[in-house]
């Protein structure tokens, strides 16, 4: 089924960087520069939007862009799961454009012209991996996004910036240049192509052994999806401005890794080719030892951001397990939990940049009482962690639910009790922060009574995700439906 | 080093041995080399190019290409020695030395001094200055002149007999080079300067180019002296035979000069001084 | 051992310009002084110079100057009676080459010499670990 | 006219030469523009021998009128027409680059520069378009001795380097010639299309193997396989930075060409991969180049030693693509031939706009350089890139070539050394983009970024035009590499 030739899904793409040289002119009128970003968020926003009709109708938008070898070009596909992440990211770049004016200028942070150059050139390589129809295509702007996004993490430009740079990079670069490239040409050789397909590009023919080294390889290649032990580098790259972490770090970069698995898996190996060889499993165990591990070792860390980094890490693994179950309810609790995580991870986010920006406190033992000063904001917390623990009234209790489902529908048990302890341990490690912003009383720390909130900028954008991620649980549309289409089309073939 | 360069040598002298096993006797007459493309030379030099010296026809027209290279080789180890050595502005010696020719004595004369007008009596010397040789002077400045005039011949009767361009031209900076070992190299540059090594080295290359690119404007191939019949009045198989004459002339010019500025570069480490 | 006998008599040629090659590849690895190492290079460009004009040798045959007729008598040209005119060309070339390289390799020495006051290389090797 | 263009290609910029020389006496102004006008009319013919023999197949022009194999022949096909243009674009835009580093330099004798740098163009330009193994060596010495001449030009060791170069160069250049004397002596022809037809008519093939080996020596040295490398990260490194822009680039790219020349149109490949054991003998020569440039790089602390070892690396690359004997791999390595000899020109013109400014190329220098000069870092950026091979450069798809020739070939230990290579490219780029983005330290270790503006310094517009030039072709040439497979290089490859 070939799908409509279109010029959208490149302006999708091409309108952020567009935006770059925009941005850079105007560095020394702020309020120029940041309409700029506004302005490329919002039409973003909206070509994305005027792309959900034809999808949400089964149909699908095709552009090559430029045929760069024989048979294999650098060419864009907008499928329903492509969108579905690409709605996430898209809407909530907006979020975090407002949010990061708030957080950068209240702190007088430097060089904020190439903070916002970067995070333009950031989303639309998130949104080219969206709409990428083949794996080069796919490679090449989960490259751009990595060299993208490595003059954000070390924006601090100190000793530990550095430190953390390297990491980045050598865990990112080093994996996708070591394990991806080889993988994808071995996968070019075996099979002629890089197109992805539902029904899985491969034969049959070919050794179960070779299979399983390359689903291997691109599992762990992967590594921004933080799959243990390519994961360290996620906690080291919280050292980034808190709206670097919200949007990159729990939604951009780490769910780019997530869907470039879920696509290779759906659309490279096929569901059912993997079926028939029971590879699902062994993709089970690791993700399901990577969220147990994670969420034991986030209940030991005392700064905010680490707590929420290693929540991130087990989360993401969620939805590798939720494609590894390759059932029908499982795929579409891991679609789901894309955009229900990114909704709920990202208010806690904004919560901990917030309580920076207002009080300068990064670490949780600080925390005691704070609810009380900063009401909103810990309101908004407590909703976030609700969703991203699973239950309601965050929307973080429908995937989670679809993700149970997908246990039992495909007989593994054993996960199914990973997925009900690793709720327990998310609670173990949300609660006690939240408990002890509103009922501690406020300790040596100093922290006078009163309300003593973060600038507006800072605190509308928390408000509004912790209400979208209430809103999700009643409307989970149309991402549910973007998802579900698209386990429809895995489980016919396309 | 020494060792590992031992068993290199070792190592390549075993290869070439070994790569010998399967030669031709030597001086087969039916070797391969001697019976696939020279005997066409040999039989057919005197008819396409009216020059009974094969070498002299195959160096400067069959293969004529290769010559032109080769003179722009020593025209760029010229110009590579100039660049490399050369040392222009350097610093004035502070004491000027002249040399009272009749009586011989030296005087030295201080910034500002009043120089001495230079004629035959007063000559600018350097501190490294030695008396001439008077045999040695007086045997060279006799038989130069005799070895350019064979040096010429040998240029010119190259088609005729073993020589042509590149032997006649060192021949005749062998001369220069003589004279400048008899007498200095200051006396030399005076008669000779750099200058005109220099302009001389590439007005000949660019002889032999311009001929090339002649017969090209005149609607053939680079170097086809055959294309010059009409200009030069003959039939093409002679043109081709004065074609060689030009372009000898051009490279006996080139290799002369180049050998003189070479030896002023390379006698006097790039200063024009006394040198050797 | 006479088959040996004969081919190292036929082959004599081949076996000098190899010997010559090895002194000269020799000399440019193992020494010490630059100028040394340039005597060396020329000893090699001048062995296969031996190796290429050996090639040209035909029994009982003469230097390629055609003999003919100065008043237009016809004269039998026949090849076997000439040398291989070729090698002589290309190792005009090639002696060419060697003495243009020469000069530039005498010219470097010259400003080695300007750099570090000496043409030993072990010498210039110290100077280069002080720094 | 067009017919006459391998003759004008070459001819145009040697005659220059001897005018720049000449009236450099005079005045030293006319020497850059008529070495501008002589590199810009060789760039011109070049692109139309292009497009001649992509529309009308192989062009052979008899010099002297004289029918191969009696006389010298040019014989023109894709493949030489291809590096022929590169080789113009990169002379030409490194030219334009260089007048602003040659004025002041060398003394006084900037007109010699010139006539040297011309020289060496038309006798690279020779070696690419020649069909004659005789010739190819004598223009092989041209380009040899006036690369000695400006690489010995540079400051402090260069005189040595060049020195170490000449030597080796010339046990190269010998053995080349060794190996031609014995094709001689095996057939009596030394004309390329001549060659291969003879040589499949030899009974017995010893002699042939033979000039085989030493011809692929002569070039191994000469294009600085390892470990017959060590003459070239000096003789890069030290040389003036007019003069590396134009030798690094072009030259190992040019050899490698020859020895895809000399496999195709002398020994033809079914000789030349038919051989049991040396065309895997060269792809483990080709690993372990690729594996030790890569280290050796890393050991660097000046950014021209690293770019000169990572240059041995990447001869490793093609050398060993090529011998991989399939498609992929010579495609990988033909059109790594045009990718890198760009990357190559585009660092190396960084490398001199950094030089330019700082006086020095010590990478401890190099600090808070991305806000002093930021054009010029974008570009190193981009070049760095396409080095480690991140698409769209071109860099990526000609590895991308290489790798999957040799998954095919099976040859695991050369698709594991390209991967490593581009690993440790990684580490060495991204730790200069580190120095130049983290603004120099104080004492106790924290940054001073709210405090220092450091001053804009960028090297002069006439440097950074060609190099924004080569740095967007990075880009174009890789988005265009399906253009340049299918059109060009398909047509070279021989069928095996």
């Amino acid at each position: 089924m070939e799908g409509i030739e279109s010029i959208r899904p490149l302006l999708a793409v091409a309108v952020s960087i567009l935006a770059v040289p925009l941005i850079m002119l105007s560095s020394r009128k702020p309020n120029l520069r940041e309409g700029w970003t506004f302005l490329a968020a919002g039409l973003k926003f909206l070509i994305v939007l005027s792309l959900l009709p034809l999808i949400l109708d089964g149909g699908s938008y095709t552009l090559t862009i430029v045929q760069v070898l024989p048979g294999l070009g650098i060419k864009l596909r907008v499928d329903s799961f492509g969108i579905l992440f690409a709605l996430v990211s898209s809407s909530l770049w907006i979020v975090t454009s407002a949010y990061s004016i708030g957080y950068m200028r209240g702190l007088k942070e430097h060089s904020q012209t190439r903070y916002f150059c970067f995070f333009a050139l950031s989303l639309s390589a998130t949104i080219g991996v969206a709409f990428s129809a083949n794996l080069l295509t796919l490679y090449l702007f989960y490259e751009m996004l990595s060299l993208a996004t490595y003059p954000l993490v070390t924006h601090h430009q100190d000793a530990e910036a550095r430190k953390s740079g390297r990491k980045y990079l050598a865990y990112i670069v080093g994996s996708s240049i070591g394990l991806v490239l080889p993988a994808m040409l071995a996968i070019y050789y075996l099979t002629g192509t890089l197109d992805f397909s539902y029904q899985g590009l491969f034969t049959g023919t070919e050794s179960p052994l070779v299979i399983l080294l390359l689903l291997l390889l691109m599992i762990f290649g992967f590594a921004k999806a933080g799959i243990m032990p390519f994961h360290s580098w996620l906690p080291a790259a919280m050292v980034a401005p808190t709206p670097v972490s919200a949007l990159l770090h729990a939604v951009a970069v780490v769910k780019v890794g997530v869907f470039c698995i879920v696509r290779v898996v759906t659309g490279v190996f096929g569901v059912q080719f993997l079926q028939t060889l029971q590879l699902g499993t062994v993709l089970c165990y690791i993700a399901a030892f990577t969220i147990i591990t994670a969420s034991l070792i986030a209940l030991a860390q005392d700064n905010l951001k680490a707590r929420l980094a290693f929540s991130t890490v087990g989360q993401l693994s969620y939805i590798v397990l939720g494609v590894a179950l390759l059932s029908p309810l499982g795929i579409t609790g891991g679609m789901l939990h894309i955009a229900m995580h990114a909704f709920g991870k990202i208010t806690l986010f904004f919560c901990a940049g917030a309580i920076f920006v207002a009080t300068g406190f990064k670490n949780i033992s600080q925390l005691n009482g704070i609810g009380r000063k900063m009401p909103f904001t810990m309101g908004a917390f407590f909703v976030g962690s609700m969703s991203v623990i699973g239950v309601p009234p965050g929307g973080g209790f429908i995937s989670k639910w679809f993700l149970v489902l997908g246990t039992i529908e495909s007989d593994q048990w054993i996960m199914l009790v990973v997925l009900l302890v690793s709720s327990i341990l998310n609670a173990a490690y949300f609660l006690p922060i939240v408990y002890r912003a509103f009922f501690h009383p406020p300790g040596e720390t100093g922290i006078s009574t009163g309300m003593e909130e973060a600038p507006s900028f800072c605190l509308i954008p928390l408000m509004f995700t912790a209400f979208c991620s209430i809103v999700l649980l009643f409307f989970p549309q149309p991402f549910y439906s973007l998802a579900e289409q698209s386990v429809r089309m895995i489980t016919q073939g396309w | 080093m020494k060792k590992t360069g031992l068993i290199m040598v070792i190592v390549t002298g075993i290869l070439l041995i070994a790569g010998t096993t399967e030669f031709p006797d030597w001086a087969d007459p039916n070797s391969p080399a001697s019976s696939h493309v020279s005997p066409y030379y040999i039989l057919k030099a005197i008819d396409d190019t009216a020059v009974p010296n094969v070498v002299s026809a195959v160096l400067a027209d069959y293969r004529g290409y290769d010559t032109m290279f080769e003179t722009a080789v020593i025209f760029a180890a010229g110009l590579a020695c100039f660049f490399l050595l050369r040392q222009f502005n350097r610093k004035r010696a502070k004491t000027k030395m002249y040399r009272h020719v009749p009586t011989g004595i030296i005087i030295d004369i201080d910034e500002g001094g009043k120089l001495p007008e230079e004629n035959s009596n007063f000559e600018r010397i350097d501190s490294q200055w030695t008396p001439y040789d008077l045999i040695i002077k007086t045997t060279c400045r006799i038989i130069i002149p005799f070895i350019q005039v064979f040096a010429l011949y040998v240029i010119i009767h190259g088609h005729h007999s073993p020589g042509g361009g590149f032997q006649g031209g060192v021949i005749l900076g062998a001369t220069i080079i003589l004279f400048a070992i008899s007498h200095d190299l200051r006396t030399t540059i005076k008669r000779l300067s750099e200058k005109m090594a220099s302009v001389f080295s590439s007005m000949g290359v660019f002889l032999f180019a311009a001929t090339g690119m002649l017969c090209l404007l005149l609607g053939s191939v680079y170097l086809d002296y055959s294309a010059l019949s009409d200009l030069l009045g003959t039939d093409p198989v002679m043109a081709r035979s004065h074609g060689i004459l030009i372009i000898e002339i051009g490279v006996g010019l080139s290799v002369m000069a180049v050998m003189i500025w070479l030896y002023y570069n390379l006698s006097s480490a790039g200063k024009h001084n006394e040198g050797l | 051992m006479e088959e040996i006998t004969a081919l190292l008599v036929s082959r004599y040629n081949y076996w000098a310009f190899i010997v010559l090659m090895m002194v000269g590849l020799y000399g440019m690895i193992a020494k010490n002084n630059l100028v040394k190492k340039i005597i060396g290079m020329n000893i090699f460009q001048t062995a296969i110079i031996l190796f290429y004009v050996s090639i040209g040798a035909k029994k009982d045959a003469t230097i390629p100057i055609i003999e003919h007729g100065h008043h237009g008598e016809e004269v039998v040209i026949k090849a076997v009676d000439y040398i291989n005119p070729l090698p002589h060309v290309l190792m005009l070339t090639a002696i060419v080459v060697s003495v243009a390289t020469l000069g530039v390799a005498l010219a470097l020495a010259i400003r080695v010499y300007r750099q570090y006051n000496t043409l030993e290389e072990n010498e210039i090797k110290s100077q280069l670990s002080e720094e | 006219m067009s017919e006459q263009f391998p003759a004008l290609l070459i001819t145009v910029p040697l005659i220059s030469a001897f005018f720049i020389t000449a009236l450099g006496w005079r005045s030293a102004k006319p020497a850059y523009p008529i070495a501008l006008l002589a590199l810009a009319s060789a760039l011109f013919s070049s692109m139309g021998l292009f497009g001649e023999v992509l529309k009308h197949g192989k062009v052979s022009y008899r010099l002297g009128g004289w029918p191969p194999p009696f006389g010298i022949e040019y014989a023109v096909d894709a493949l030489n027409a291809f590096v022929l243009v590169v080789i113009s674009f990169v002379a030409l835009i490194n030219l334009i680059a260089a007048k602003r580093k040659v004025d002041g330099s060398f003394s006084g004798k900037s007109p010699a520069f010139y006539a040297l740098y011309v020289m060496f163009v038309s006798g690279l330009l020779g070696i690419t378009v020649t069909g004659d193994v005789f010739n190819l060596y004598v223009l092989l010495e041209i380009t040899a001795l006036t690369g000695y001449a400006l690489i010995g030009m540079g400051d402090k060791h260069a005189p040595l380097a060049g020195f170490n170069y000449l030597i080796m160069g010339t046990i190269g250049a010998s053995f080349y010639l060794l190996g031609v004397g014995y094709l001689y002596l095996a057939t009596g022809s030394l004309n390329m299309g001549n060659l291969s037809e003879i040589i499949p008519t030899i009974q017995s093939k010893q002699t042939i193997i033979f000039a085989f080996i030493f011809c692929l020596l002569g070039l191994f040295i000469k294009m600085a396989l390892f470990p017959l490398h060590n003459w070239l990260p000096n003789a890069y490194s030290y040389s003036p930075p007019a003069a590396s822009g134009l030798i690094a680039p072009l030259t190992t790219k040019v050899m490698i060409y020859v020895m895809i020349r000399l496999v195709y149109s002398v020994f033809t490949p079914a000789f030349s991969f038919g051989h049991p054991i040396l065309p895997t003998v060269f792809i483990w020569l080709a690993i372990i180049a690729i594996v030790m440039g890569s280290l050796l790089a890393l050991a660097q602390k000046n950014l021209l030693k690293i770019l000169s070892y990572i240059i041995v690396a990447e001869v490793g690359y093609m050398v060993g693509g090529f011998w991989l004997g399939n498609s992929d791999g010579m495609t990988g390595a033909i059109l790594h031939i045009a990718n890198d000899a760009l990357m190559t020109l585009c660092l190396f013109l960084v490398a001199g706009n950094f030089i330019f400014v700082l006086k020095n190329d010590r990478l401890e220098s190099f600090k808070g350089l991305i806000h002093k000069m930021p054009l010029t870092m974008a570009a190193f950026i981009i070049g760095a890139l396409s080095i480690i091979g991140v698409p769209p450069t071109c860099g990526f798809f000609s590895k991308w070539y290489l790798i999957k020739g040799g998954i095919e070939a099976g040859q695991y230990g050369f698709v594991a050394a390209l991967l490593f290579s581009s690993l440790v490219n990684v580490i060495l780029f991204f730790k200069i983009i580190e120095i130049t983005y983290f603004e120099p330290e104080t004492k106790d270790g924290h940054s001073l970024h709210h405090h220092v503006a450091i001053p804009r310094e960028e090297a002069p517009l006439s440097m950074l035009i060609p190099l924004a030039i080569t740095t967007l072709l990075l880009i174009g040439v890789g988005l265009y590499s399906k253009e340049i497979v299918t059109g060009i290089i398909q047509h070279v490859l021989p069928t095996i």
